[in-house]
């Protein structure tokens, strides 16, 4: 499949900006896109990344500035292509009846047949081996998996030839296997003329497949510069973050207190420690951290201590409050120690809040603007807020860093280390090693049961993909 | 948050001051404190009921009671009966409705939770049970409550209607329970994502345990009050309060996709349609014209209250 | 005709709604004279069939389903007068006696034993235009919109009101034939009305409707009373207190065994007219305190038929008929 | 390998076909018609199997118009008053002057899609809407008719009352509703847009769909069926009233969900609510046969519905209930 080698670009913004009332998201853009090129866009958390994205696909449209597409021919089919950061299927269809969501073109007798055809060879073009049924109902589907549906749609034909995908965090939930597949055929995919913009905040991605990297920062781009111009440093740098490489002091068994859980999947934890769990997604770490959470708190009563606290990852189904403001997002968990005869201490909720606001970095000028006018990042940030803010001795975090920046990363594994150092317990489920390496101790998943315990030095890459593997190979 | 708050509350009241200034225009300024006072008499119970109906549209799509008018049937004939018209035995009655009551809502919650229906059918199942239990009880004869009873729901106090008073008194309750208290805040959060308030830490399950108990109580009183003010309990009694209960709820700002309640707005939505249905009947529409004017009205404050919102 | 046996056949009631008294007293009719019957032999079964609300749709099916059970007769208090006739159709070509009583179905093969509505709405007009001669403003509380025997009712109330041009009907609402309702609908008109000095109803409701005047400090109008055992006991204190004067019409609910016997009579192979009118029950203010004593607290007052009173009345109609068919003969 | 994909195909397919969101209401009302034969033999034959259920076919064809606007996660409150509305004017209007009958008729469908539309697009609550539009439509059906009456048109009650050879009507009108509405909404291209509507309207309208034509096209749809609902009652009952068909509105609802179907998320399924429909008046008609004192018999329809429902927790493990949140997050 190769493409007329236009010199026309795919994309063309100039002096682009978006308001939001008084948010200014973007400003001033100037970006073109050239058919072969893969773009990185990075930047903090509420950089203005989505909206950017919004605006070149038409859900948005700009304030000032002018967009330029020049294969658009009508809305439905412009040849761009984009998966959203938040998962944007039908929940209630089959994978193949997604598909016929966004392919006009598939319509009469027999399209079922042709819809299924069309997906499953999208989805083992760019990740062969996969399990995927196209008959499969997406909500029976692991978040990994309608991951890679959707990412399968968008490179889909679907009639016509994509000729600009854009993917807004799309390995946020994909363990590094798969992550790997959606590379090379990126790769792939940019080499046969086709225009890719990339949002990651995982930064060896980047450099593994764009050859274009633009950094923003509050709205603005900063730099726009070809990959090789860049090391890991002067990116961060540019991004506006001090590159820390503190690296974890992993604590051992004497060096922590006594055993504070146990759980029937064989999960254990001591006081003050850090516990990781890890293997390919969707092999039942999520599912044992909730039900570790629900057995030990109970629907029917609130202590005022709670045992545990939860942090979500999957914020819309799990953590956000829509209709609220940051302020009560953040302090519904602590409701109930601060309330007195049953009333909410409203002066100790203001300042309780304000002080993570400070310590977590939210980037916001008023608490009480609701939740959902935070970008994803700072969202997850408040949910972290919620579960710190509590007392409870053990916090267990469902992959909590998807879509937080480089920077506030950085800041969190420190909280988190200070906190541990107070006695308190964490259990981190992480689709990502590097977070996963920053643990005392790692349990790896593998069907829904542990298939090995790491501690000390054994906490490494190798051991980890091993131990995630191990049957697959045999 | 404020700004939120304030619009829809506004439209119900806006709303009934029109309808009132209407009706007044029709029978002369002379009569306006007549018909003020018997719109705070009758409102009174649609307040009560939709204040119950409320809490339990609060937590989230799906969920209503459907039972209020069997709730209330059951209760009021079961109330009459135990006080068989003795003086002295209001409280006795009161005690029975609230058993009625208690016993309404744990049945509907186990039917929901345990059986895991969805509740607008559990509930409207359970009413027919309600029903037939009212009917084998009392089988239609129509008890008169205690005269103190009645005098009393029928009296007034500083010119206000008794009834009135203790709904005023019940919604002001729920209204700072909602807006100050911690059951409130976890009720709104419930409402808004069931799983997210869970794993928050906020105990759901006794949160609409307690928002199912809260509706067939407040049924329950409503109906043990209405049987003393209409002078006994009657098998098709609070049949008007299904449908009501919902609208006041909704016209009075309270989102009907949870997470989102408002009590000053079901007070003047209460009022609002008691008064469209006096304005209406005053100025002589037939029951065709009357009805249709009702919907019209009903779906034109909607639109205004929600339009108002969206713009902003 | 021949004469036939009826102790093998089974009889059904289909009945469409349950929920107030009158309906109660209705089924406890039924069922006293009917299990008399069922067990000295006259027939082999009169079950009662009830459904919850007042609706044809089901009470259609359940027709069917009497159908079904292959009942020799079916009683009806019909939902709908129009919307039953379906059913009842399909009940009559499986051979089944229809007898439909209080609500009526007009299907032609079904046997109606009726009140008269419309006279009970013109004797009403009539007791008020005795009353007030010098003309008096009326209120009228109407039943359920939509259904017949409101709407009978009413226009029994306006063709007589033609004939009096000094009464002046100024307001009608709608009780659905429940107090509270009526309570709540006449409160809510009342300011609005100048002085009322009568209220025409349709029984059932004019509790309700003397709770709102009562409330609204007014001068008590005349309200007409229907047979419910608390309007009469308040007729009678207020009797006492200031000499209060009413007059009761209603619908005695002992109409079902009225039906009952006619069903039992046409399946023994008697001939009996397509239509027998019932009268209405009138309690005069003498009789008040006897029918009080006779009625149970809380219930309404009644007059159940035996089968002796059915024959009677049969045979009445039936010289009635006769007696028409000459006059037109000749 | 190729054998491999063969077999998960085929089990695909079986999934596919014995969907427990069919398997529930599919056993249920098995059940329900077998007790029904034990009780009452006459109704396994041609008459008794029409006789238990032609009155269903305008229920099952309101249920369809409910599903339809649960599908896009609204609810009706109106079907009943509608149906009804629908009947007084084929029993009267359509009966004299066709022509403007049929009009009318075309108006109400549209009707339907507009309040569709405005509900969306203003962002209204369905719940209420319909709720006001149930008090429009019962106010004009009392202008229209102000007491029972009217006729069916004779084409209409031929039409109802025809006996095919082998199947009765019924049964035959059954069957024809459950697949025609599960060709168009589950089989057909449109038909999963809408679908989809119900699960995210957000990724239709990203995909370019005019979202607030689609939901005055689901609508209209509902709006369709309604007035099918209302000819065929007509057709069965000969005449109509303004309040003939007030009960469908919360047996719609009940036969939907009772049908595998669930009140967001945009599951349902067609064939398992027609089922539901046949379900609820096959219960109604066991209770007949049953001989209850009439003090119960209303309370027994309410028990026999949990039943039925009730037997939903040994199907889905998961449970369909919103508060099935510990199952959820362990499943
Ligand atoms: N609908 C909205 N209303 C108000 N503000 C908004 C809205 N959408 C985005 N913003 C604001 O615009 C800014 C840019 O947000 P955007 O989602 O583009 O960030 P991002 O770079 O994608 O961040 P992340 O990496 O966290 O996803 C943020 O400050 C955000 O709060
Ligand atoms: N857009 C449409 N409008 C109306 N009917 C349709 C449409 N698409 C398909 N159908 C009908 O649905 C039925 C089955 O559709 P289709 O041929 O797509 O099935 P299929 O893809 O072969 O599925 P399977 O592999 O399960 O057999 C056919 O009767 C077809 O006519
Ligand atoms: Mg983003
Ligand atoms: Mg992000």
């Amino acid at each position: 499949m190769s493409r007329d080698n236009h010199r026309q670009p795919v994309v063309t913004l100039t002096g682009v900006s978006k308001s939001f009332g008084p948010v200014k998201a973007l400003d001033d853009i100037d970006l073109t896109l050239s058919p072969g090129e893969c773009l990185g866009l990075v930047g903090h958390n509420g950089a203005g990344k989505s909206t950017l994205v919004n605006l070149i696909n038409g859900t948005l449209k700009p304030t000032h500035g002018e967009i330029h597409t020049p294969y658009a021919r009508n809305r439905r089919d412009s040849g761009i292509r984009s998966v959203f950061q938040e998962l944007s299927l039908c929940p209630n269809l089959s994978v193949a009846e997604n598909l016929r969501i966004c392919h006009g073109g598939l319509s009469g007798p027999g399209w079922r047949t042709r819809a299924r055809e069309e997906i499953g060879a999208s989805l083992s073009r760019i990740f062969p081996g996969h399990d995927i049924d196209p008959n499969a109902e997406v909500d029976t589907l692991s978040i990994a998996q309608r991951q890679m549906v959707e990412i399968a749609i968008g490179f889909a034909p679907r009639g016509s030839e994509a000729r600009l995908v854009i993917l807004d965090e799309p390995t946020s939930s994909l363990d590094a296997g798969i992550a790997g597949q959606l590379l090379e055929h990126i790769q792939r995919f940019c080499d046969d003329g086709g225009a890719v913009i990339f949002i990651s905040h995982m930064l060896g991605e980047i450099f593994q497949v764009t050859n274009r990297i633009v950094v923003m920062k509050d709205g603005r781009m900063v730099e726009d510069r070809a990959t090789e111009a860049f090391c890991h440093a002067s990116l961060v740098e540019a991004m506006g973050h001090v590159a820390q490489q503190a690296h974890a002091t992993r604590r051992t068994a004497e060096m922590l207190g006594d055993e504070v859980l146990t759980s029937p999947e064989g999960i254990s934890a001591r006081r003050g420690e850090i516990v990781g769990l890890s293997g390919l997604a969707g092999h039942g770490q999520a599912e044992a951290l909730a039900r570790l959470y629900l057995d030990s708190t109970s629907g029917w009563s609130a202590r005022r201590e709670p045992a545990m606290a939860f942090v979500a990852g999957d914020r819309p189904r799990d953590g956000v409050l829509p209709l609220w403001s940051i302020l009560r997002n953040a302090s519904i968990s602590t409701l109930n120690a601060a309330a007195r005869w049953g009333m909410v201490d409203r002066r100790a909720e203001a300042a309780t809040a304000a002080d993570w606001q400070q310590r977590i970095g939210i980037r916001t000028n008023d608490l009480g603007n609701t939740i959902t006018s935070l970008s994803g990042g700072n969202q997850q940030k408040v949910l972290f807020a919620r579960a710190l803010a509590t007392s409870a001795p053990i916090v267990v975090m469902d992959d909590p860093m998807r879509g937080v920046d480089v920077g506030t990363k950085q800041d969190v594994y420190a909280m988190i280390r200070a906190e541990a150092a107070q006695g308190r317990t964490f259990l981190w489920y992480s689709t990502e090693t590097e977070e996963v390496c920053q643990c005392d101790r790692v349990f790896v998943f593998r069907n829904g049961t542990i298939s090995a315990e790491l501690s000390g030095a054994e906490v490494n890459e190798e051991r980890i993909l091993a131990a995630s593997f191990e049957m697959q190979e045999n | 948050m404020s700004s939120l708050i304030s619009r829809p509350w506004l439209w119900a009241w806006l709303a009934s001051a029109v309808v009132f200034a209407l009706s007044v225009a029709l029978s002369g300024a002379g009569q306006a404190g007549g018909l003020l006072y018997a719109a705070l008499s009758f409102g009174a119970f649609a307040a009560i009921v939709g204040i119950g109906q409320m809490l339990v549209v609060t937590l989230g799509p799906g969920n209503i009671d459907l039972s209020i008018p069997a709730a209330m049937t059951l209760s009021g004939t079961l109330a009459l009966k135990a006080m068989g018209g003795e003086p002295g035995t209001a409280l006795l009655g009161l005690g029975v409705a609230l058993l009625v009551g208690m016993g309404v809502g744990g049945v509907n919650f186990a039917l929901i939770r345990l059986l895991r229906l969805p509740p607008i059918i559990a509930t409207l199942a359970a009413s027919l049970i309600y029903q037939s239990l009212a009917i084998w009880s009392n089988r239609g004869l129509r008890i008169k409550p205690p005269v103190a009873l009645a005098d009393f729901a029928t009296g007034r106090s500083l010119g206000i209607p008794n009834v009135a008073l203790i709904a005023i008194v019940l919604a002001i309750v729920v209204w700072v329970l909602l807006e100050r208290g911690v059951w409130g805040r976890w009720l709104l959060a419930t409402g808004q994502n069931a799983r997210a308030a869970r794993l928050a830490g906020v105990p759901v399950e006794s949160v609409r345990a307690g928002a199912y108990l809260s509706v067939a109580v407040l049924a329950a009183v409503s109906g043990y009050l209405l049987a003393s003010f209409s002078g006994g309990a009657a098998l098709n009694m609070g049949q008007q309060y299904l449908l009501l209960s919902i609208a006041v709820v909704v016209i009075g700002g309270t989102s009907i996709a949870g997470g989102f309640s408002n009590v000053p707005g079901l007070w003047g939505a209460a009022l609002f349609m008691f008064l469209v249905v006096s304005m209406l009947n005053a100025y002589g529409f037939d029951a065709g014209a009357r009805m249709m004017l009702t919907g019209v009205i009903i779906i034109a404050i909607v639109i205004a209250a929600n339009a108002r919102r969206s713009r902003s | 005709p021949a004469y036939s046996d009826t102790s093998d056949k089974r009889i059904a009631l289909s009945n469409n709604y349950a929920g107030n008294a009158w309906r109660q007293e209705m089924l406890s009719a039924w069922r006293t004279q009917t299990s008399r019957a069922v067990k000295i032999g006259t027939v082999a079964a009169a079950d009662a069939f009830t459904i919850g609300e007042n609706r044809p749709t089901d009470q259609a099916a359940q027709i069917q389903n009497l159908i079904l059970q292959g009942y020799d007769a079916i009683v009806i208090d019909a939902a709908s007068t129009t919307a039953l006739n379906g059913a009842v159709q399909e009940a009559c070509d499986a051979g089944v006696v229809v007898v439909s009583f209080d609500g009526i179905v007009t299907a032609p093969c079904a046997w109606k034993v009726v009140n008269d509505f419309r006279q009970w709405g013109r004797e009403e007009v009539e007791y008020m235009a005795k009353r007030f001669p010098e003309g008096a403003n009326l209120l009228e509380v109407r039943g359920l919109p939509g259904t017949f025997v409101d709407d009978d009712l009413h226009q029994g109330i306006v063709d007589e009101l033609k004939k009096h041009p000094q009464l002046h009907l100024v307001s009608s609402v709608e009780g659905d034939w429940a107090q509270d309702v009526t309570q709540q609908a006449v409160a809510g008109v009342l300011p609005s009305l100048p002085k009322i000095d009568g209220v025409l109803n349709q029984g059932g409701e004019a509790y309700g409707a003397a709770q709102a005047f009562r409330a609204s400090d007014r001068k008590m109008p005349v309200i007409i009373l229907s047979n419910a055992q608390d309007e009469l006991a308040w007729w009678a204190q207020q009797d006492r207190d200031n000499g209060y004067q009413s007059i009761s019409i209603s619908n005695a609910p002992g109409i079902a065994t009225v039906a009952f016997w006619v069903a039992q009579q046409i399946l023994d192979g008697k001939e009996v007219p397509k239509r027998l009118t019932v009268p209405l029950l009138h309690i005069r203010q003498q009789d008040l305190d006897s029918v009080l004593a006779k009625t149970p607290k809380g219930s309404v007052a009644d007059q159940i038929f035996s089968q002796a009173d059915v024959e009677k009345l049969i045979a009445a109609a039936r010289d009635k008929a006769v007696q028409r068919s000459q006059e037109a003969s000749q | 390998m190729n054998k491999q994909l063969a077999i998960n195909k085929r089990l695909a397919m079986k999934k596919r076909w014995v969907s427990p969101r069919i398997l529930l209401p599919l056993v249920s009302f098995s059940v329900l018609l077998i007790a029904t034969f034990a009780l009452q033999e006459r109704a396994m034959s041609y008459l008794g199997l029409n006789l238990l259920f032609n009155l269903t076919v305008p229920i099952a064809l309101a249920t369809i118009g409910q599903l339809l606007v649960i599908m896009v996660n609204d609810i009706d409150l109106s079907v009943g008053a509608f149906v009804s509305l629908v009947a007084c004017i084929a029993a009267t209007v359509l009966v004299q002057h066709p022509w403007l009958g049929c009009l009318i008729l075309a108006a109400l469908v549209l009707a339907y899609a507009v309040i569709g539309a405005l509900i969306h697009k203003l962002r209204l609550p369905a719940i209420v809407v319909t709720l006001g539009m149930s008090f429009i439509w019962d106010g004009l059906a009392l202008l229209i008719l102000p007491a029972p009456g009217g006729t069916a048109p004779t084409w209409l009650r031929a039409l109802m009352t025809v006996k095919p050879p082998l199947v009765p009507m019924a049964v035959a009108a059954a069957v024809l509703i459950g697949l025609a509405s599960h060709l168009l909404i589950i089989r057909s291209g449109i038909g999963t847009v809408l679908r989809g509507l119900g699960g995210n309207v957000r990724s239709v309208t990203r995909a370019g769909w005019n979202d607030t034509l689609l939901f005055a096209l689901a609508y209209g749809l509902a709006g369709l069926f309604g007035v099918l609902a209302g000819l065929t009652l007509v057709g069965l009952y000969t005449s109509a009233g303004a309040n003939v068909a007030s009960s469908y509105t919360l047996l719609t609802i009940a036969g939907v969900i009772l049908g595998g179907g669930e009140f967001v998320g945009g599951k349902v399924s067609p064939i398992g609510a027609v089922l539901g429909a046949l379900t609820l008046s096959l219960a109604g008609s066991l209770l007949a046969f049953m001989h209850l004192s009439p003090d119960w018999q209303i309370g027994a329809q309410g028990a026999v519905l949990i039943a039925v429902l009730a037997a939903r927790l040994l199907f889905n493990r998961h449970g369909a209930s919103s508060n099935a949140i510990a199952q959820e997050a362990t499943a």
